[in-house]
């Protein structure tokens, strides 16, 4: 399959008065079309700092970027505009990622004039079709994000990033902000677009139980670290690093079977550390139930325990 | 700036789907405070006279250079509802009549300050932390680093005293306050989700700064205008009252108080009546600006 | 610790301002048409005095070089001589600051102290008649300026009850206390001389509520509307839920975090004070440097113009930094919180 | 403190020094602080005063002053001739106040004894005692003592001009006691003055720095204010009369109006065009209804000076003269492309009335006046080029010395040119000789007669409108203090013509027990 | 039989805004019985904190205000008490930890002052002092298992890590021994794992003190987890209530199974199609049951009267018509 999108060894440190905030030290994945990615992890554990490099909204500080073969490690500003095409993002706020002062109808129209993705006569059509794809219907067009629910403006900004037809779009927790009976519907939608435009996704959230139901593959990060990346199947079966089992021990679910599949309890203790203040050794050391001595000095590496699952342990 | 306007134009257009119910509620909304009603009829009522002061002032030419020491001094009676002055002229019409200088001031440093102030202000917020940012708004601190009273004395006081120089002076000393005020609205909406969407998109600098950024704070710099209208006035009326502003014979409410003021307590009128001329457009001024200002976070939340 | 660097970047801050103020002022001095030399020397000198005037003041040089000697002046105290008292220009500023000083400063302190009573009062009895009433006037009272009150309290305390002085800042029949701060009020305290002092705040009342009024009434709304805010906040209802007692809740918890803005922008609203003593002293006449100001600005004196407005920029952003570092010691969120973060 | 003082209010800047006074603010101070050799009456004479006798040379070049024994400073030093030398010198060297006076005439001055002072004049001068009434005499020990050493006059420094500013070093009735600048100048009587003084005349006086009309209004009604200052408007006074104890009094002391023409700017510079608005003002509605009280000018000189002309002509408001003698100017036809500026002075408010009623009278006969209000400062920068001098200004002028010479030349010779006593620009050579002329002859009849010329002269050019004589309206408190000028001016005497004298202290006396009485009311 | 603890009966809520009322509570319902952990879930916007605060008697005055309804409190009326009283109860008996911890915790004063003073007044009649309060807030934030109390004590809020200040939260609401403890979605804000250690903590502490526990979240799962009944609601009334594994096992009402349909599983492979519209506006509420305009099932009757509950068994009750005869 086509490889979209190659992430390696990237790293985003910023400059702060409090000190470095290494933000991401460590990332390396890729995403093929049609392809789901999930990015999981607390908050502060740099997932958005990633998606936002990929995006070019921040430089990388180390590390390559690569879409489909050309090095796009660079400032968004700087990026072509058969690229911005290419790539696009749904942010996880959907109150503000409408301007409330345009319609819908001039925030869909943005991206096609700017790309000149139709004539001038065509344009309403095409909009209309965009809502039609995300199950809006048509009177939208004229109305304000203020009058819409949150799915609602969601689903517009889901509609505005499919208007380029891009390849790839990266969603940063679009529905950690809304109610589960509406997450259901924004996730059913996604999947069936991509169903049927072989879109890649770069799925972020913080939450596993909707990672299972939408990603091909998952990664997890913790303190701006990769610490896992497997299949979804393989991930959910057999978690390995001890943080996954933790996040996982610390899902509330909803029923017997799903308490199944959680790791005999691993419970959690202590806080995700500051990004300026990254402990020695493996990351995860000060949290882990299963630390030896090694962990607090030396950083483990990334390593392949079976095909296509990788962790980053000693325990492996 | 154009677009801007057919923007705001067409924004103000689009959302004619409800265009009826939607001024009835404003209007539902804005007279819920009487005392926005009463602010706008103030104003309302401050214009038409500024406007038709030839027509409706008793006695029009008092407006100009006219003497008549028959009549000076005279206290109010139903000839002359607020008296007249040592030269015999009408206060009431010379009151009038001041209105359109006052007005005049205020329209004329709004529209030389909100374009420059606001454009500068965008453009600093929108490039926070880079040099534009530092260069722009440490003018800005600097021009707000004394009350601009007193530097718009200054500035007058060495050009001409006339009304031109008045408003030069108050329009160099009044943008920094719109710089700033949409500098804290554009530094934060810039890192809004959907200025980014439009930078992703590809948008040009210009899109991004007068119509993604720029209509989000069109509400409160229309209130701060409205309020403004009102300051403005205020200090082109502190100038004229230290006589650096529109110079007689041209009435002007400034220099009708302090001019009144030499003839306390006996003529009392003389400076009274101006002064409370100018609380009155103040005053209709703040509390429109206030009502316009409740109305819009209204419907904003 | 955070807050002496809080301290030290706002100082270093303040000085960048007042070099840029300094840039500006002197670029309004040289918008005044004409020569200076020339000016000074008056119309019946000789050309070769005015060129030698000239190059002594080094009129000759390129505008920044000027910019710069007259900056080292300013440094050495030096701020030129006032073609209207004929004196050194410092001399007068010695003499008439602190007379606005001390008007100014009592005026803040009714501002700032009848501000926050009022808008307490309004907030604690909102819309009840004693909130409307206090409404109504603050609109009037912001409405009216500064020099429109002045005369109806001229025209009724001063004259018609007469009881108030309504020209200078102490009888005549009355010694002035020895010159110690210059501040009279303090000064007579100081000398225990308790006739001069009862005498000197006379004066100041009617002057310092002229310019106090509309300033007050502004930080009343300012008090009120933070304080009915912040009671809609969790953190107040949390402490009420916890058991505090009401009054507890509000003198404290409400209260502290409700004039913060409120002191906040008592800067901007003393900068309006101190515009609005250019009138008022006038009124007053009283020999501040204001009054000064508005004499040498009517009578196009630059150096003298030049320098008033450079002590009161320095005046303002010594308030200014008195002000952010009470309300950095109110606020801990603008202490401790790095700036860009 | 005692309660024997006078307060009297009057506009800043004041200016102490001899050296530099010369407007009627500082004069005021001024003859209360220093002596004089010889001294103005009432009657527009001079009589010995720190100068017993003198003697004049036969060529009048000439004059010996036989100085008054044991006249002591404030300091207790005593006043010799060298101390007049002194004066003189630093008076001539400083070069502003009244030194333009001296200035052409004096040749030198010496020290001939202690007690003798001797002066040469360059030429003969006429009023030349009239004018001696403006040397004061300083303490030349103690300024010397004060000097500060950066200044402008080599090695005397600064000439002692930054101490003086705000201290007196003089041997006058009265000594400053504190000198606040734009606010008071509050002087003590000097216990050894070497004159016998009157016991009810003032111990202290307190000149306040104020024109502002609701303040001196106040302080009237107050008791705490005895002499007001003239500059108020009409209302003022007609205001202030009801106060009980309270009395306006109108001193015709020598104050003219005028509105100067430019002479060398079109349209002002055709005479037809001058001539045509000196017959279109209304002056009946300036003496009566702006300035109650006043009266029409006679010509250039105010009526109240010796050497004035009583039978010259005046311009009449006559709108036919007025058009007939527009019609013969060259400007005629072309008026709307000339419109002139009038200035009045800011600090003076009544011109504001008389430049409205110009303005209006000009109207009428077709000749469009722009009024501007100036500040004072602003019009004494203006007027000092040709180029940027207005049209016409209103401006009040006051003779120096009591003589109709003094005005004439301040006020018309060319070399006044450039200041605010001459804006008409009349570089006129043919008058310039005859001032020249008149003011160098000693014969008094003769310098009058040529006087008379002059004024002759001068109304037929019409470079200014002679507008009023304006009588100096003084509130006062009548009931308890008496003051010498103001009832003079009752009773229809002439008031001191010599600018100043009329506030000399010693010629008023106050009755405290009377004011507390008043008070109690 | 257990004591029944707080009585929540036919509240209503109304806010006062411009033009009108939020009609946002609508006939609550709601019984906790003592030392009992009940779960209330609702989507945002729902009514749960409102109704939270109307049993503390802190709504917003004087927008917020109950027109109908009942709170009784051991058998005393919370609506009816005088200040003192309900000082007094808030002091002794009932306690809310609130939704969001930064909000609830006053930015401008320190943890330390905070803390001391909710001691201080609610200890005041023991007659205890400085050190010992001091001592006592200690206590307390060692209690929360928060480590160093002394130098949090010093500091100001901004300066903690959201869990930290959670459970600062905590200590605050529990600084005196309560019977009923509302816990208004504790650790939602917070990441799965500190979510879980907070939960953990409430839990042990009120075994410990054997207090009732009103626990409020949006996420069924959290429900399921930490308590033994649950009331669900929707749009400012209770749509049924059960105990907690008959609900999971059996939920009836038309919305708690859309909802329960909706919730992502971690056995992964079922995606639904969510709940077609959102929750009413309050200022033009549907008539009848609220949860029609959305409902898949509903009925002509569901528009005109809004449902009774209908007592399904011992310990199952719904708010739907469809169950009319089943009681
Ligand atoms: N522009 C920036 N400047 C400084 N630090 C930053 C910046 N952006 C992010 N960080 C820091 O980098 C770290 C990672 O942030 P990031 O937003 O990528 O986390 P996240 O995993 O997306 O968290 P969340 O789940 O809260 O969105 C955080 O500690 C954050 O404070
Ligand atoms: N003070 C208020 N004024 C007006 N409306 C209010 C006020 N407080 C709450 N509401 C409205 O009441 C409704 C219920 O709010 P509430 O906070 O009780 O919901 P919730 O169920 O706690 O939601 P969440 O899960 O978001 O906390 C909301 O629609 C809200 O807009
Ligand atoms: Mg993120
Ligand atoms: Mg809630």
């Amino acid at each position: 399959m086509e490889e979209l999108l190659k992430v390696e060894q990237l790293k985003k440190h910023f400059v702060t008065s409090r000190g470095i905030v290494q933000a991401v030290s460590e990332a390396t994945f890729s995403i093929t079309a049609g392809e789901t990615l999930g990015l999981v992890g607390e908050s502060g554990s740099g997932k958005s700092t990633v998606a936002y490099m990929v995006m070019g909204l921040y430089q990388p500080t180390d590390g390559n970027i690569r879409f489909k073969d050309k090095n796009i490690g660079k400032y968004h500003q700087k990026r072509p505009l058969e690229l911005k095409k290419e790539l696009q993002i749904v942010f996880q706020d959907p109150g503000s990622s409408l301007n409330p002062r345009r319609s819908v109808g001039k925030i869909l129209e943005l991206p096609l004039k700017i790309h000149r993705i139709d004539s001038q006569f065509n344009l309403r059509k095409r909009i209309l079709d965009l809502l039609d794809m995300v199950g809006l219907p048509k009177e939208y067009e004229t109305k304000y994000p203020s009058s819409l629910g949150g799915g609602e403006k969601q689903m517009v900004a889901i509609a505005r990033a499919l208007s380029t037809d891009p390849s790839l779009i990266v969603l940063d927790e679009p529905t950690s902000a809304l109610d589960v009976s509406i997450q259901a519907k924004i996730i059913n939608t996604l999947i069936r677009i991509q169903k049927e435009r072989n879109l890649g996704y770069l799925f972020i959230t913080h939450d596993l139980s909707l990672m299972r139901n939408i990603a091909h593959r998952v990664a997890i990060m913790y303190l701006g670290r990769i610490v896992e990346q497997a299949l979804t199947k393989d991930f959910f079966e057999t978690p390995l690093h001890p943080y996954t089992q933790m996040l996982l021990a610390s899902i509330p679910v909803v029923s017997e079977e799903e308490e199944k599949i959680k790791p005999e309890r691993i419970t959690s203790v202590g806080e995700i550390p500051s990004p300026v203040n990254i402990p020695p050794g493996c990351v995860f050391h000060p949290r882990c139930p299963k630390k030896m001595d090694i962990c607090s000095q030396e950083e483990p590496t990334m390593v392949e325990y079976k095909p296509g699952h990788f962790v980053r342990c000693y325990l492996y | 700036m154009n677009g801007v306007l057919e923007e705001t134009l067409t924004t103000i257009d689009d959302k004619r789907d409800d265009h009826r119910t939607r001024a009835g509620r404003w209007w539902y909304q804005f007279s819920k405070n009487p005392l926005s009603v009463v602010g706008l009829a103030i104003v309302i009522f401050v214009v038409c006279s500024a406007i038709f002061a030839p027509w409706i002032a008793p006695y029009p030419e008092h407006a100009g250079p006219y003497v008549n020491y028959g009549e000076a001094n005279q206290s109010p009676s139903t000839n002359h509802l607020f008296g007249t002055d040592v030269f015999g002229r009408d206060i009431l019409s010379r009151v009038f009549f001041a209105f359109r200088s006052a007005l005049l001031m205020g329209i004329v440093v709004l529209a030389i300050v909100v374009p420059i102030g606001v454009t500068l202000g965008l453009i600093a917020g929108y490039f926070k932390n880079t040099w534009i940012d530092t260069v722009v708004m440490r003018i800005t601190d600097i021009f707000l680093s004394v009350p601009p009273l007193i530097l718009a004395l200054a500035i007058t006081s060495v050009l001409e005293p006339n009304l031109t120089n008045a408003m030069i002076a108050v329009s160099v000393m009044w943008w920094p306050w719109y710089t700033r005020l949409v500098y804290g609205m554009a530094t934060s909406i810039r890192n809004e989700y959907f200025v980014q969407s439009a930078e992703l998109l590809g948008a040009s600098k210009f899109h991004i700064l007068f119509r993604e950024i720029l209509p989000n704070c069109l509400s409160t710099i229309l209130t701060k205008m409205t309020l403004d209208m009102g300051w403005v006035i205020l200090i082109g009326a502190s100038l004229s009252f230290v006589g650096l502003g529109e110079q007689p014979p041209k009435p002007s409410l400034g220099t009708m108080v302090s001019d009144g003021a030499r003839y306390l307590p006996e003529y009392w009128w003389m400076a009274v009546f101006p002064g409370l001329a100018i609380m009155l457009i103040v005053l209709g001024f703040n509390l429109l600006g206030d009502g316009i200002g409740d109305l819009f976070s209204m419907e904003e939340s | 610790m955070n807050f002496s660097r809080y301290l030290i970047r706002r100082l270093g801050y303040s000085i960048f301002v007042l070099i840029g103020l300094s840039i500006l002022v002197f670029m309004i001095a040289r918008l005044v048409p004409g020569d200076p030399a020339r000016a000074a020397l008056g119309p019946r000198a000789s050309e070769e005095a005015v060129e030698q005037l000239r190059s002594r003041l080094h009129l000759d040089q390129p505008i920044y070089v000027q910019y710069f000697y007259w900056l080292k002046s300013l440094f050495q105290g030096d701020l030129g001589e006032s073609l209207f008292t004929r004196r050194p220009v410092i001399e007068d500023i010695k003499e008439f600051l602190p007379a606005t000083l001390e008007l100014a400063i009592f005026a803040g302190i009714l501002m700032a102290f009848f501000g926050i009573l009022f808008g307490v009062i309004s907030a604690r009895y909102s819309n009840t008649w004693v909130d409307n009433l206090i409404r109504v006037f603050a609109y009037l009272g912001i409405a009216t300026p500064a020099f429109v009150v002045a005369i109806i309290l001229l025209l009724i305390f001063g004259m018609y009850f007469e009881v108030f002085p309504t020209i200078g800042r102490l009888s005549a029949w009355i010694d002035a206390p020895p010159k110690i701060t210059g501040l009279l009020t303090i000064d007579s305290l100081l000398t225990g001389n308790f006739a001069a002092f009862f005498d000197a705040l006379k004066h100041l009342l009617l002057p310092a509520i002229s310019l106090s009024l509309g300033g007050l009434f502004q930080e009343a709304r300012i008090t009120r509307s933070s304080m009915i805010e912040n009671s809609k906040k969790d953190y107040t209802y949390s402490m009420r839920a916890y058991g505090v007692p009401e009054r507890v809740v509000i003198s404290k918890y409400l209260f502290k975090p409700s004039i913060i803005p409120t002191i906040s922008i008592l800067g901007l609203d003393f900068a309006s004070l101190m515009g609005n003593a250019f009138l008022v002293e006038l009124l007053f006449n009283w020999p501040g440097l204001s009054r000064y100001g508005i004499n040498v600005m009517l009578r196009k004196d630059v150096e003298a113009i030049v320098a008033v407005i450079m002590v009161l920029g320095v005046v303002f952003t010594v308030v200014n930094i008195i002000v952010d570092i009470i309300v950095a010691y109110l606020d801990p969120r603008i202490r401790l919180v790095e700036k860009g973060e | 403190d005692s309660q024997k003082i006078v307060r009297f209010t009057e506009a800043w800047p004041t200016y102490i020094d001899p050296a530099v006074a010369a407007d009627f603010s500082s004069s005021v101070s001024v003859v209360n602080l220093y002596d004089t050799l010889v001294f103005p009456t009432y009657e527009g004479e001079v009589v010995p005063h720190l100068a017993e006798s003198w003697e004049i040379s036969e060529d009048a070049l000439n004059y010996i002053f036989h100085l008054r024994k044991g006249v002591k400073f404030h300091d207790g030093t005593e006043l010799t001739a060298q101390d007049v030398v002194f004066s003189i010198n630093r008076l001539l060297t400083i070069g502003q106040g009244y030194s333009y006076i001296f200035e052409p005439v004096i040749d030198k001055v010496e020290a001939l004894d202690d007690y003798t002072v001797s002066f040469t004049l360059q030429e003969p001068f006429g009023p030349f005692l009239y004018a001696l009434v403006r040397l004061y005499i300083l303490n030349e020990d103690l300024v010397l003592s004060r000097i500060e050493d950066t200044g402008e006059y080599g090695d005397l420094g600064d000439y002692g001009k930054r101490w003086l500013l705000t201290h007196d070093a003089g041997s006058g009735p009265y000594m400053v006691e504190e000198m606040r600048v734009e606010e008071y100048l509050h002087a003590n009587q000097f216990p050894d003055y070497w004159k016998e003084v009157d016991p009810d005349a003032p111990l202290e006086f307190r000149f306040i720095g104020t024109t502002e009309t609701a303040t001196v209004r106040t302080l009237i009604r107050r008791r705490e204010l005895e002499i007001s200052d003239f500059r108020q408007p009409a209302e003022f006074y007609q205001n202030v009369a009801k106060e009980e104890g309270v009395k306006i009094a109108k001193m015709f002391g020598g104050s003219t109006l005028y509105c100067m023409m430019h002479t060398q700017k079109p349209p002002t510079d055709d005479i037809h065009f001058r001539k045509a608005l000196a017959y279109a003002v209304d002056y009946d509605a300036i003496a009566n209804q702006i300035f109650p009280g006043a009266r029409q000018s006679k010509g250039p000189v105010s009526s109240i000076l010796p050497g004035h002309k009583s039978d010259i002509f005046q311009y009449k408001r006559d709108l036919d003269k007025a058009l007939g003698e527009l019609k013969q100017s060259k400007y005629y036809d072309q008026l709307d492309e000339y419109p002139i500026d009038l200035i009045w002075c800011a600090e003076v408010p009544d011109e504001e009335k008389v430049a409205l009623l110009l303005q209006a009278n000009a109207a009428e006969i077709g000749i469009k006046v722009n009024v501007v209000k100036t500040p004072w400062m602003k019009i004494i920068e203006e007027v000092a080029t040709p180029d940027s001098t207005s049209h016409l200004y209103l401006i009040f002028v006051s003779p120096h010395y009591a003589e109709a010479g003094s005005m004439i030349q301040s006020k018309y010779h060319s070399s006044s040119c450039g200041t605010w006593e001459q804006t008409e620009w009349l570089e006129d050579a043919e008058l310039d000789r005859m001032i020249e002329q008149a003011i160098a002859t000693v014969n008094k009849e003769e310098r009058f007669a040529q006087y008379y010329a002059i004024q002759d002269y001068i109304v037929d050019l019409c470079p200014s409108l002679f507008l009023i004589d304006q009588p100096e309206n003084y509130a006062y408190q009548d009931y308890y203090i008496d003051w010498v000028a103001a009832e003079r001016a009752e009773q229809g005497e002439r008031v001191n013509p010599v600018m100043g004298y009329n506030h000399y202290m010693l010629d008023v006396k106050v009755y405290p027990e009377k004011r507390d009485e008043l008070l109690k009311k | 039989m257990k004591e029944v603890l707080l009585d929540i009966k036919d509240l209503q809520v109304h806010f006062r805004v411009y033009g009108g009322f939020l009609k946002v509570l609508n006939g609550t319902n709601m019984r906790v019985y003592s030392g009992e952990k009940v779960g209330l879930v609702g989507e945002t916007g729902c009514g749960k904190t409102t109704t939270m605060k109307a049993v503390m008697r802190i709504l917003p005055k004087p927008h917020g205000i109950t027109p109908e309804g009942k709170i009784i409190f051991k058998n005393k009326n919370v609506l009816s008490l005088k200040t003192q009283e309900i000082e007094r109860l808030r002091r002794n008996e009932i306690s809310m930890i609130f939704q969001d911890p930064t909000a609830a915790l006053n930015p401008v004063f320190t943890i330390g002052e905070q803390l001391l003073d909710v001691f201080r007044y609610s200890k005041k009649n023991d007659g205890l002092k400085g050190k010992t309060l001091k001592q006592m807030a200690v206590d307390s934030l060692r209690a929360v298992a928060l480590p160093d109390p002394e130098r949090i004590l010093a500091s100001y809020p901004i300066q903690l890590s959201g869990g930290m200040r959670q459970r600062v939260c905590i200590a605050l609401a529990l600084a005196n021994q309560k019977q009923l403890l509302i816990a208004d979605e504790p650790g939602t804000s917070l990441d799965v794992t500190i979510q879980d250690q907070i939960l953990r903590l409430i839990h042990r502490l009120a075994e410990e003190r054997n207090m009732a526990v009103i626990l409020i979240s949006h996420s069924l799962g959290v429900i399921r987890e930490w308590t033994e009944r649950v009331y669900v609601m929707y749009a400012g009334s209770m749509v049924e209530e059960a105990t907690t594994p008959k609900l999971f096992s059996q939920p009836l009402h038309p919305y708690t199974q859309a909802l329960m349909e909706c919730v992502p599983r971690l056995t992964g492979m079922k995606t639904n199609e969510g709940i077609p519209g959102r929750i009413p506006d309050y200022f033009f509420p549907p008539t009848g049951c609220r949860f029609h305009p959305r409902c898949p099932k509903k009925m002509a009757i569901c528009q005109e009267e809004k449902p009774p509950f209908y007592q399904i068994d011992d310990n199952h009750q719904v708010a739907c018509y469809l169950y009319k005869g089943e009681s």
